[in-house]
């Protein structure tokens, strides 16, 4: 699983003045931003049922291989092709939960963990027969390389766009869960499924709804993975694994928290390659063992399990 | 229903089919160890495959299947026992064979404080979570420059031509180097298979045996009546970690080629393993022998399909698990009753006779 | 005419028979209450209407139509409100989402809003943002009450009330009766407190170990008589 | 010196309050009886004992050592057998492999030595000729025998009890009054949480009565049963 190096390469940042610490701190929050996207659906789909897709990573990438098809094909925009991808994975997710992940949820962990682990290493090796082991990368044109100055500090375009997508799809997320009916009936289904049944909510379409939707997230990841750094069928367990190291950071079921332990994940990252390239992915990981030997539920635990 | 004696009881576990196939057993290791007599060097090298593989299965299996603990991380164990054993014959001038006792003690020290990590983790957070700490092993051995890094070393040839016992079996099969390596690597795989499963045999019908099973039905009221269920679960961590770590080094000794990305391959020593235990039956001795037979079956008659061949081991392990969770073995008993390892404690009363006095209820 | 029936109503846990042929029938607008002893089969009984126990098709008919096999979202699609022993409020909903998640399954009009249910239940309309577990046991039940009637219910079972509330609490809560009855709803309440159930209902059956042992009007059923139907022979 | 004692032990889920101030003390051999309305927190009062649930505030005290903190297997290896009040056996495991692991673990002894005592203990709660049967297959009758079983397995001191005469007939009543008198003559005190009154009544020799979580009378059983306000809370009648 080789280190997504190319993600560094649009932040140049120089060596040695002050300037290289602040312009790192913030490279890693932008890329905080990409790993919440991960995790958001992550987090989402466990608040409500309890359940881990260790399919999850395999999924986004899945995703990035959907929209590259619509680009290349219909000569798409990416991000009219992310828009076009959104609902196909909606239903994909939809039909997922429904016909596969619904029959495993109960009191016995091991099934879903087998099934969604037997599903991680199907999608890879359907993609593998469908597009070969070549690493892709969906071009988004002037974009990839455009970058604004704010303040002393020299930001891509793209890593911000990532950011603010990650920003406004955890307001969404919360408003669509505090703010909707069918949020209320996710929080009720998580609290108590028979209950819920009772108030006339049938909780196997709740949980369709709710990776659905989660879904749609992955999509919206799978934009910027897409955009941001070559992926290959292989490329879904690290992704898997930095979204859920921001979930545990952040605390379980809390999306917000979900945002911070991305950034902190991002920041983390591009200090320890800062100091040595090849020390990339290995500080994000330190720092998860970290915060997970500090305070074992979490920076910001919501979810009472 | 007063208190009274029980004059005749025993305890019995073995059944007639379980006797029977002791002896069958038996000859087999027999048969087994005198195979390099007339089979060729390619079946060997097929045979040290099997139980290799097979040896990893019991030991995830004893993890996930009698202790609930699914870990989605042993290669982590697998990797650090190959690498000691690489770092011991390269750096220490040990000879392999006996640098695998290394890779084992290695894979223990490594799961003491990652057992620390992940035991504050449950479920699905544990799974992913042993995984992290399989990430970082890779990570931190991928800087080891003296033994390769990133890319990866090999044994030196004069490690590789005179490993312990290879001139006493080239003589005694008149046979080259290379060939008698093969045969010591075999038999020692069929040792460590040997081991593996008599280990965990014996801790099944053991107390701790008892008391995990107990913590897998329902660990509320094991605790209420005295069983530690994290210390068992945790003795049961560590005694996996060193049979994984064994079986890496092993394997390594006999493809003297080494890389961080090979050795901790979370397909090659997790998905295939998890693969042949939920097909061959969890939670069973039996259930990974079947397994890897049938994993082995595939492979040859798919090896030339590529990816098609991992594509159809996922989708077989997902409709085993949702449709006959306790697999091919697991169905099997379930209809038959038959067991080659037995664990039931049961208990013979001789009609009439009841209890006799004494103990403390006595 | 009869707007709820249950024929011959049985109920299994496991092996464990804990209904042996229930015959209990409830006209539209009245109010019946249920007594029995811990262990009667009280609650089984209100969780095989509901639709939480799965039953044969005509062990329950509304009007005439078998329910008894309908899944809980079914049946209160059909008008059948359950207010749940202990309550089982939706700890991560404040007070008000917990009242507007009762209409969830069927959002019909009718006399209950969430400004009616705030006039029944006054105390909830200032602490309508707390979570709701965060109430007392006595409000706690107001909310299940409401949440219950947002659905403008047929048919609404209450299950053990009374539960665990202080004397003077449940008199607050049955004190809202009367208006509930004259909303139209049709009342099943089970219930352990028996001089609480004798005041409210229209007619009483009380339960021992899975079966009737007593029916009729309050005003007709000597102490005596409960007495030994509630503790059975050897009270 | 009590064998088991409670000092003002309290604790609330929430807003909703199991336990308050509960304070009592069993004497060594003694049997003391709970009652109480349905809610008023007696099964949690069990789970305070053995440890399966924590204390907001208070001791536990068992044999005079302060257990309060102590996790729930040290509490049964210092002599505290339970049981629960739905009964949760090991399904997978056989009836004699349920008292088993309560014998081997409780005792901290081997399969050899115990064997004798869970053979016995079968035969004294009618269990023996189950005894190969998986928990799983037993009925609820018998569920609640083997929570009995494996309780007494891991030869406990003190003996909770949590509403184990429910649901039998008059003969099986009669028959677990006979088995819970011989356990408690031969020394081991109890603590019994019951709805059937006339069988904890013909057992204990002191009553304690909750509600609210809260100790309201203490006494020989004719005197709480007599009080007007125990019958008034705890029936519910007008009396």
């Amino acid at each position: 699983m080789p280190p997504i190096s190319g993600c560094m390469r649009d932040a140049p940042w120089p060596e040695d003045d002050g300037m290289s610490w602040l312009d790192t701190v913030v490279q890693g929050v932008l890329l905080g931003g990409l790993y919440a996207l991960f995790a958001a659906g992550l987090s989402l789909v466990f608040g409500i049922m309890r359940l881990v897709n260790l399919a999850h990573g395999d999924l986004i990438v899945l995703a990035a291989y959907l929209i590259l098809v619509l680009v290349t094909a219909l000569g798409l925009n990416p991000f009219v092709a992310a828009l076009v991808a959104m609902p196909i994975m909606f239903a994909a997710g939809w039909a997922l939960q429904r016909l596969v992940l619904n029959r495993t949820l109960g009191d016995d962990i091991l099934p879903p963990l087998l099934v969604t682990f037997g599903l991680s290493i199907v999608i890879q090796n359907a993609l593998l027969e469908g597009f070969s082991a070549d690493s892709r990368r969906i071009y988004a044109g002037g974009i990839e390389t455009a970058s604004l100055a704010i303040g002393p500090v020299n930001v891509g375009v793209m890593p911000l766009l990532t950011l603010a997508s990650a920003v406004l799809a955890i307001v969404a997320l919360n408003q669509l869960f505090y703010r909707t009916s069918l949020g209320r009936a996710f929080r009720a289904t998580s609290d108590d499924p028979v209950t819920a049944g009772l108030m006339g909510i049938r909780p196997n379409r709740i949980f369709a709804q709710a990776t659905g939707v989660a879904m749609v997230v992955v999509t919206i990841a799978a934009l910027y993975l897409g955009t941001r750094a070559n992926f290959d069928p292989a490329t879904g367990p690290s992704r898997l694994i930095y979204a859920f190291e921001a979930v545990i950071i952040g605390g379980l079921g809390s999306l917000w928290g979900t945002l911070a332990g991305g950034i902190i994940i991002g920041v983390a990252q591009t200090v320890g390659a800062a100091v040595n390239p090849e020390w990339q992915i290995l500080a994000g990981h330190v720092a998860f063992l970290a915060v997970l030997l500090a305070r074992p539920r979490g920076l910001f635990p919501r979810a009472v399990d | 229903m007063s208190v009274d004696a029980l004059s005749s009881f025993r305890v019995t576990t073995g059944t007639r089919a379980s006797g029977a196939f002791a002896l069958v057993a038996a000859a087999l290791i027999v048969i087994a160890f005198a195979a390099p007599l007339f089979v060729s060097r390619s079946v060997i090298q097929n045979l040290f495959f099997i139980l290799t593989m097979l040896a990893l299965a019991q030991n995830w299996n004893l993890l996930a299947g009698y202790a609930g603990l699914v870990s989605v991380g042993q290669q982590a164990f697998v990797g650090i026992g190959a690498y000691a054993m690489f770092g011991a014959v390269i750096l220490g001038g040990m000879d392999p064979v006996a640098a695998i006792a290394v890779g084992g003690v290695a894979a223990v020290l490594l799961a003491i404080p990652t057992a620390f990590f992940v035991f504050r983790l449950y479920g699905a957070y544990f799974a992913i979570g042993t995984w992290v700490i399989a990430e970082v092993a890779r990570l931190v051995v991928a800087q080891w420059k003296s033994l390769g890094g990133g890319t990866g070393t090999s044994l030196p040839r004069d490690a590789t031509r005179s490993i312990w016992g290879q001139e006493a079996v080239a003589a005694l099969f008149g046979v080259r180097g290379p060939h008698a390596a093969d045969i010591v690597s075999y038999w020692l795989a069929l040792v460590l298979v040997i081991a593996t499963i008599g280990f965990i045999y014996r801790l099944l019908r053991s107390r701790q045996g008892l008391g995990l099973a107990a913590v897998r039905d329902n660990q509320d009221a094991a605790r209420s009546v005295g069983v530690d269920a994290l210390r068992l679960k945790t003795l049961v961590y560590l005694a996996a970690a060193f049979g994984t770590g064994l079986v890496g080094a092993l394997i390594y000794v006999q493809k003297a080629r080494i890389s961080p990305d090979a050795a901790f391959s979370v397909v090659d020593w997790t998905a295939y393993v998890i693969f042949i235990v939920v097909i061959g039956g969890i939670g069973t001795i039996e259930g990974p022998i079947v397994g890897i037979i049938v994993l082995f079956l595939l492979q040859n008659a798919l090896s030339d399909y590529g990816s098609w061949y991992l594509l159809l081991l996922g989708l077989i392990g997902i409709a085993v698990m949702l449709f006959a969770p306790r697999g091919l073995w697991g169905f099997f008993t379930d209809r038959t009753g038959i067991e080659l390892f037995p664990v039931r404690r049961n208990l013979i009363v001789a009609p009439g006779a009841t209890p006799d006095k004494g103990g403390p209820h006595g | 005419m009869t707007l709820l029936q249950t024929r011959d109503l049985k109920a299994f846990y496991g092996d464990f028979q804990a209904l042996f042929g229930i015959d209990l029938a409830l006209a539209a607008g009245e109010t019946v209450a249920i007594i029995g002893a811990n262990g009667a089969g009280k609650t089984t009984l209100l969780r095989s209407v509901s639709g939480i126990i799965a039953n044969a098709p005509e062990a329950v008919t509304l009007e005439g139509r078998p329910i008894g096999a309908l899944a809980a979202p079914e049946v209160v699609a059909l008008g059948i409100a359950m207010v749940p022993e202990g309550r089982k409020l939706f700890a991560s909903l404040s007070v008000e989402e917990n009242l507007l998640i009762g209409r969830y399954g069927r959002d019909v009009a009718g006399p209950w809003t969430l400004d009616s249910v705030y006039g029944l239940f006054p105390v909830l309309k200032e602490r309508r943002n707390v979570p709701a577990t965060a109430l007392s046991g006595g409000q706690q039940q107001m909310v299940a009450i409401g949440r219950a009637l947002m659905s403008n219910p047929r048919v609404l079972l209450c299950d053990e009330i009374s539960l665990g509330l202080a004397p003077v609490v449940i008199r607050d809560i049955y004190a809202a009766f009367p208006r509930i009855r004259e909303s139209g709803a049709a009342i099943v309440i089970v219930e352990q407190d028996i001089g609480q159930a004798l005041r409210v209902a229209e007619r009483v059956y009380c339960m021992m170990e899975g079966r009737v042992t007593l029916s009729g009007r309050p005003g007709e059923l000597s102490r005596e008589a409960i007495h030994a139907a509630y503790f059975g022979v050897h009270a | 010196m009590p064998i088991l004692e409670l000092d003002q032990v309290s604790k609330s889920f929430g807003a909703v309050p199991a336990a308050e101030a509960v304070s009592f003390a069993v004497e060594p051999g003694e049997a003391l009886g709970i009652i109480g309305p349905n809610g008023a927190g007696k099964s949690t009062l069990f789970n305070l004992i053995t440890g399966n649930i924590g204390v907001d505030s208070g001791r536990v005290l068992f044999g005079g050592e302060d257990v309060t903190r102590a996790p729930p297997m040290r509490r049964c290896l210092a002599g505290i057998g339970r049981t629960f009040q739905i009964p949760q056996p090991f399904q997978r495991l056989t009836v004699f492999e349920n008292v088993l692991t309560a014998a081997m673990f409780g005792n901290r002894s081997s399969q050899a030595e115990v064997s004798g005592d869970c053979a016995r203990i079968l035969v004294d709660t009618g269990l023996v000729a189950h005894a190969n049967v998986p928990a799983g297959k037993l009925t609820l009758l018998q569920r609640k025998r083997l929570e009995l079983a494996r309780a007494l397995a891991t030869g406990p001191k003190v003996l909770l009890l949590d509403e184990i005469a429910g649901g039998l007939t008059e003969a099986e009543c009669g028959a677990l009054v006979d088995l819970v008198r011989a356990i408690n003559a031969r020394g081991t005190a109890i603590v019994w949480i019951e709805h059937v009154l006339h069988a904890l009544t013909s057992v204990v020799n002191r009553l304690v009565v909750l509600d609210f979580g809260r100790v309201i009378a203490t006494g020989e059983p004719a005197a709480i049963m007599a009080s007007r306000q125990v019958r008034e809370i705890y029936l519910g009648i007008e009396v």
